[in-house]
């Protein structure tokens, strides 16, 4: 492997890599525009020029290529001349609407001004000016901000595979573009605005919404589908505002789709438990915690003593974190119910593959494998075949079901008809469905944007998620209730805390670690069942 | 170091000791009388207080007060919504909700802007960090509200703060 | 000097494939086809050091050496006739008055090469050529020289023309096989070079329309022949284009190292109507401008660079004083401006700002800054970029505003054009 | 997802007749599945049409299976195609350093003032359309004017009126 010196420190560079990997490497920042490492290099926005020994020119550090005993230097004056010079040329045509610009704050150009710019301009010319144009469902195009680095024309060519974005004109009526009447629909389009270094590509979603350094980003797992793409959840004042991609070799590389994206608006919306809710005279009323916590456990009892264990079910959704699944497993084996502990499936969809090999997965919840992992571990060997199989709870007297946001609709319906039919059912969930309608109690739980754990991808890669905030209303964490309930029954558990819990499933399931070992790129399990990871 | 600070007589000059009273001072007369054609001389010297509320203070141009939002020629309102005044408040007293502005020759503009005027601490900076002269501080301090949710500011308000004032132009004339 | 490229400019019928086989057309592939091996043929290319024609001077034997040899790859001949080259058109009179020559060069190139195709490219104003072309390759196919089996010799070979869609970019080597994959024509970066991964991914040779001409030649006569002709390390006949201000403008083919007085003297007759030279841009409207004083530099590609120009495509256009050139310059800004793909940040924006300057400096209204600021932009847009436009568009522009500064600062100073008050704008640039 | 045009029918308009699309139809045909065959195709579709509107951009990347975006890409980077409409004759001032020199401005100007349009106009009776060239490669015959595909060198503006006159001859007066 070549090794080779970048302002006096020298790094073993990988064979065919270039220079602007190795100075990342380094920790020695190159600026740059058009190279972006999830993206075929263009080269064209000659910022990154450094100066090599025994070359004439600047040579681009995206687009050259390491060789052994090369020396460079990123920090002369040649160097800072070449970025000055190239930051001029991209603010001639430039608008300066930073003020009304939702890009300004995590503007490349913008940063790249302060940092390497002349601060003044020297253009008195008339700048070319462009009108906005709607090009997508999510996409707006602010053409005269564009500085031409292309990477969305590369994303719609090696990413999207539809190669609807083109580059148009030439010389300094060069633009980006979509040819007239042609929408970028597709459900990776949002990465556009992101991979987008200015404020030429809009999310309209986030159009306005907010300012981007009001934004506090918590890392958390998209739960729109079991691949689980790492993302970084921008939140202010307790609200989800956008969702981005976190970078994650082991997931989705670069990249998230749309219904992931757009699926925090759930979060936020009015379906939200907010109360706990009791049915007093026939309708369900709002009771404090204690009482419902009281109630419940009180009529699981009743239920275990008149009826025996069996006739009490448990059913938890694939929207569940690993640790939620643990303690209610737990509490379904302290009643000595586990033959009836079931999953309640996520949605289904169409199993969606793009061009650069990003994968959106049939199976739209976050962790059904995780969850699954979890109950197979403890149910008995002659009912795991069985922990699908929801229509076998028909005719039990008991049901607590962790229901979920991305639960499928079809068994939401059988258990609501099962529900409706049991004498108790303590539904626990976080949105309003027929099966809250159904239910005798309900107990308000946090989204995945308020709760902590992990989930296991369908690919077996473990990753952690953060609360942004706390959960709407009184509403509480879906571990807590749980562990709540089964101390009020009278089978307190043998951890009181997600980190504990985390820890005991590290020690129980084969291939897992505690969630602090996940790290921000997670944990790929050996022994799972399908292996492999999408790269994006 | 060997010159002292000529700290010590000062002080002595300062801290005097009170003298004894004698008998006339006793009488606290000859000081009351002394007193009275103080405020008598003063009754016919120039006056300094003013009849607040019939007569208001002059202030000096640099005054900071009472916030307005000014308008463009067309009649609307001139800020876009940048939030930069809202970022660099010390006192988080204002709060915006911008929106796709419905003017094609504009991109943004408030559908709301509070300023809490109880919270604020008329350090000016809103005036100085905005980019388009939206904002700026006039010469009235005479605020008056039943409760403290009438002194907060919303948009119309302080469009009719610029109607009120704009006859004086822009605040910043000392520039 | 006995004409060797225009051979056949005054005879007539000349791309009539029988009269050109009269004259001697296709002898030196039925040598290359009987009595030489592929690295015989380009041993001998070597040894002429057969300099590229095409501007940048490059060995067309070393370019031939760099392609990718694989067997399993498929290779390819381009021939470059893309001159767009203001004040070049030089290779429109191979091609329209010989273009057996190009064709024989080519299928000489291709067996050297072991390419089973060749491309030319063709600038699409060349209508005329076009049909010539066209025409020339018809008759070669039947007589055999193209085609399968070439004069029974199992060596097969293809000749297509493509006509190019006006874009002055499709001249540099990249942007030429991309355009001729379909695209618009942005150069690529490198490398990877066209020797390994050219027109359609595949290793190319891209060669000049002149440079290819004079394969047949060498091979015929040999290298020792070529290279009596010119100085050292700058050998063989070449064509130069005379434009602008001479009396006889034209073609003409001398030997590599005529100086560029003698062609301006001897050959265009001299400045008409008794008018002085002022400046001359020696190679095509990239080079950098010489002054009246500098022309006597013999025209070769070492002589030229040490003169600070460049031999380029030998397209001289000649100046005399009556030019203002604050208004060439503008006028060469201009297309490059007009002819920036929008690639690369420094030409996309820099060309067209300086020709902006310009523009403002010509109509009157430049500022004193404005001469110093338009020089800086060019040091900034020199080298910075993937193709050498930019470098095109900087030679001239701060050659003639450092060699006649004194004029831009007469425009800035008296607010107009010394050299005609009223005029109007003609511009692709909004201004 | 977007690769097929979905508009197909909304953008054809009665500019062309069906013949007109038919031999568009054909020469796409004989370039389908050619390596590098947008530019071809675009020339000959040219020549059949005159000009390159949307509608029959999106024939020709139907055609070809080649994205729109490309398609358009390409027309709007090379000079020669055109998306408005060009007259039967199209007039070409080279504007290029040689012929500049040499007074192709004055030439311009008089050409202008002759057809009554501006450079990339048209005549209302779309008999010429005017454009300026940079350098034709004629430069040792400056000032050059190219009419169609025929080059007049050395012109003089008193030339001008025998050229234009010329054109204006060959085509007859009413075509429709």
């Amino acid at each position: 492997m070549p090794v080779i010196r970048i302002d006096q420190r020298e790094i073993e560079a990988d064979e065919g890599t270039t220079i602007m990997q190795a100075a990342d490497k380094l920790g020695i920042f190159i600026p740059r525009y058009c190279y972006h490492p999830g993206l075929s290099i263009a080269g064209c926005c000659r910022i990154c020029g450094v100066e090599v020994e025994d070359s004439p020119k600047l040579l681009m550090a995206c687009a050259t290529p390491v060789k052994e005993g090369m020396v460079v230097r990123t920090d002369t004056e040649r160097v800072k001349m070449g970025q000055r010079a190239v930051e001029e040329f991209l603010l001639l045509n430039h608008p300066l609407d930073c003020p009304v610009c939702d890009q300004a704050g995590e503007c490349v150009l913008q940063d790249y001004s302060f940092t390497y710019g002349f601060g003044e301009s020297r253009f008195r010319e008339q700048k070319i000016k462009q009108r906005k144009k709607d090009v997508g469902r999510d996409l707006l195009l602010y053409a005269d901000r564009c500085i031409m680095c292309t990477r969305c024309v590369r994303f719609a060519h090696e990413v999207s595979g539809h190669d609807q974005v083109g580059v148009f004109n030439r010389g300094a009526h060069t633009e980006i573009g979509v040819f007239p009447g042609i929408r970028i629909d597709d459900l990776l389009a949002g990465n556009i605005a992101d991979i987008c270094p200015v404020g030429a590509f809009l999310s309209k979603d986030f159009l306005f919404k907010r300012r981007v350094w009001e934004l506090k980003s918590t890392k958390s797992v998209c739960p729109a589908c079991s691949v689980g793409c790492s993302v970084l959840l921008d939140h202010a004042d307790g609200r989800i505002h956008r969702l981005r991609p976190r970078h994650n070799p082991n997931v989705n590389g670069h990249w998230m789709c749309d219904i992931g994206r757009m699926d925090y608006k759930m979060v936020g919306s009015a379906d939200r438990l907010k109360k706990p809710l009791a049915r007093k005279n026939g309708m369900l009323e709002e009771i404090s915690w204690s009482d419902v916590i009281a109630y419940a456990s009180g009529r699981i009892r009743q239920i275990i003593t008149r009826h025996g264990a069996d006739a009490l079910a448990f059913v938890i959704s694939s929207d569940a974190t690993n640790e939620e699944a643990l303690t209610f497993a737990k509490l379904a084996e302290k009643t000595g119910s586990l033959q009836n502990l079931r999953l309640l499936s996520g949605k289904r969809g169409e199993r969606i593959e793009f061009a650069g090999g990003f994968v959106i997965e049939s199976d739209r919840s976050p962790n059904e494998h995780g969850v699954l992992d979890v109950l197979k571990e403890f149910m008995p060997r002659e009912s795991q075949e069985r922990v699908t199989d929801l229509g076998s709870l028909a005719g039990k007297r008991g049901l607590y079901i962790f229901c979920g946001s991305h639960s499928d609709r079809g068994s939401i319906q059988l258990l609501a008809r099962a529900a409706a039919a049991a004498d108790f059912a303590l539904v626990h969930g976080n949105v309003s469905s027929p099966l809250t309608e159904a239910a005798t109690m309900v107990l308000p739980g946090a989204a995945y944007a308020e709760k902590e754990g992990t989930y296991t991808n369908l690919r077996g890669v473990i990753q952690r998620i953060h609360p942004a905030f706390d959960p709407p209303g009184d509403a509480g964490h879906d571990f807590d209730i749980v562990l709540q309930i089964a101390g009020a029954i009278g089978n307190s558990l043998p951890f009181q805390t997600v980190a504990a819990a985390s820890a005991e499933l590290a020690r129980r399931l084969r291939g897992y670690v505690s969630m602090e070992q996940t790290g921000d790129t997670g944990w790929v399990n050996p022994y799972s069942r399908v292996a492999g990871a999408t790269k994006g | 170091m060997d010159e002292k600070p000529d700290t010590e007589g000062k002080r002595e000059e300062i801290v005097r000791e009170a003298h004894e009273m004698n008998f006339i001072d006793r009488l606290y007369l000859p000081a009351l009388l002394k007193g009275l054609a103080d405020t008598f001389r003063h009754l016919f010297e120039e006056k300094f207080t003013i009849e607040y509320p019939e007569q208001k203070r002059q202030v000096y141009p640099r005054y900071r007060g009472l916030h307005r939002l000014n308008k463009d020629e067309l009649g609307r309102v001139k800020c876009v919504a940048c939030f930069m005044c809202s970022t660099i408040c010390p006192a988080r007293c204002i709060y915006i909700v911008g929106a796709e502005a419905p003017w094609p020759d504009r991109e943004k503009y408030p559908v709301r802007f509070d300023i809490d005027e109880l919270r604020c601490i008329y350090c000016g900076m809103c005036e100085e960090a905005c980019p388009v002269e939206a904002i700026e501080l006039t010469e009235i301090y005479d605020m008056v509200g039943a409760s403290r949710k009438d002194l907060i500011y919303n948009k119309e308000m302080l469009l009719e703060i610029y109607d009120r004032t704009k006859e004086k132009g822009g605040m910043k004339k000392w520039i | 000097m006995e004409p060797v490229l225009l051979a056949k400019r005054h005879i007539e019928n000349s791309t009539d494939i029988n009269i050109a086989i009269g004259e001697g057309a296709y002898k030196a592939l039925q040598k290359v086809l009987t009595a030489m091996s592929p690295p015989q043929v380009h041993k001998e290319v070597m040894d002429a050091v057969l300099r590229g024609r095409g501007g940048a001077g490059f060995p067309a034997g070393l370019k031939w050496k760099f392609l990718d040899k694989n067997p399993k790859r498929t290779r390819y001949l381009c021939c470059n006739a893309d001159e767009s080259e203001p004040g070049t058109f030089k290779d429109r009179v191979i091609m329209e008055t010989d273009p057996h020559m190009l064709i024989e060069g080519m299928i000489i190139a291709c067996y050297a090469i072991d390419a089973h195709a060749g491309y030319i490219f063709l600038r699409g104003e060349y209508a005329n050529s076009f049909r010539i072309l066209t025409k020339a390759i018809a008759q070669a196919r039947e007589h055999g020289f193209l085609g399968d089996n070439v004069l029974g010799s199992g060596f097969n070979v293809n000749i297509h023309v493509h006509v190019g869609a006006g874009a002055y970019i499709c001249g540099e080597e990249l942007a030429m096989l991309e355009s001729l994959g379909g695209a618009r024509g942005w150069p690529r970066l490198k490398p990877p070079y066209a020797a390994t991964r050219g027109l359609f991914y595949e290793p190319t040779v891209v060669n000049n329309v002149e440079t290819l001409a004079c394969v047949p030649h060498i091979v015929l006569r040999g290298a020792d022949w070529f290279k009596g002709m010119g100085s050292e390390n700058n050998y063989g006949p070449k064509l130069y284009c005379l434009s602008g201000h001479v009396n006889k403008p034209g073609v003409y083919e001398l030997p590599m190292g005529t100086t560029l007085k003698q062609l301006i003297d001897q050959s265009g007759g001299g400045i008409p109507n008794g008018r002085k030279l002022k400046a001359v841009l020696p190679g095509g409207s990239s080079s950098a401008a010489l002054t009246a004083e500098e022309v006597d530099v013999p025209m070769d590609f070492d002589s030229m660079s040490k003169a600070g120009s460049m031999l380029g495509s030998a397209g001289i256009i000649v100046m005399d004083d009556s030019t203002c050139m604050v208004n060439a310059c503008w006028n060469v800004a201009r297309f490059y401006a007009h002819e920036s793909c929008g690639q690369c940040t420094p030409c996309r924006e820099g060309t067209n700002w300086v020709a902006r300057i310009l523009g403002r400096i010509e109509r009157g209204q430049g500022e004193p800054g404005d001469i110093d600021m338009a020089l800086t932009i060019c040091d900034n847009m020199l080298g910075q970029t993937i193709c050498a436009l930019a470098d095109g568009a900087v030679f001239p522009i701060r050659s003639i505003i450092q060699k006649f500064r004194a004029e831009f600062e007469r425009h800035v100073r008296d607010g107009a054009c010394p050299f005609g008050a009223k005029r109007k704008w003609y511009s692709v640039l909004p201004e | 997802m977007n690769r097929e045009c979905t508009c197909e029918g909304k953008g054809v308009n009665d500019e062309f007749t069906a013949e007109q699309w038919k031999l568009v139809d054909d020469v796409v045909r004989k370039y389908r599945g050619k390596p590098g065959a947008l530019i071809p195709v675009l020339e000959e579709v040219q020549s059949i049409t005159g000009y390159l509107p949307e509608s029959m951009q999106r024939r020709v990347a139907k055609g070809l299976g080649i994205p729109l975006s490309q398609v358009y890409g390409v027309v709007t980077f090379y000079s020669f195609f055109t998306m408005t409409p060009r007259g039967k004759h199209q007039v070409r001032v080279c504007l290029g350093t040689a012929c500049h020199v040499r007074g192709a401005k004055r030439v311009l100007e008089e050409m202008e003032r002759k057809l009554g349009i501006e450079p990339g106009g048209c005549t209302d009776d779309r008999q010429f359309s005017l454009d300026l060239v940079r350098c034709v490669g004629a430069c040792g015959l400056g000032p050059v004017v190219v009419v169609d595909e025929e080059t007049h060198k050395q012109v003089k503006v008193a030339k001008l009126d025998a050229i234009v006159d010329k054109y204006r001859a060959e085509s007859p007066t009413a075509e429709e």
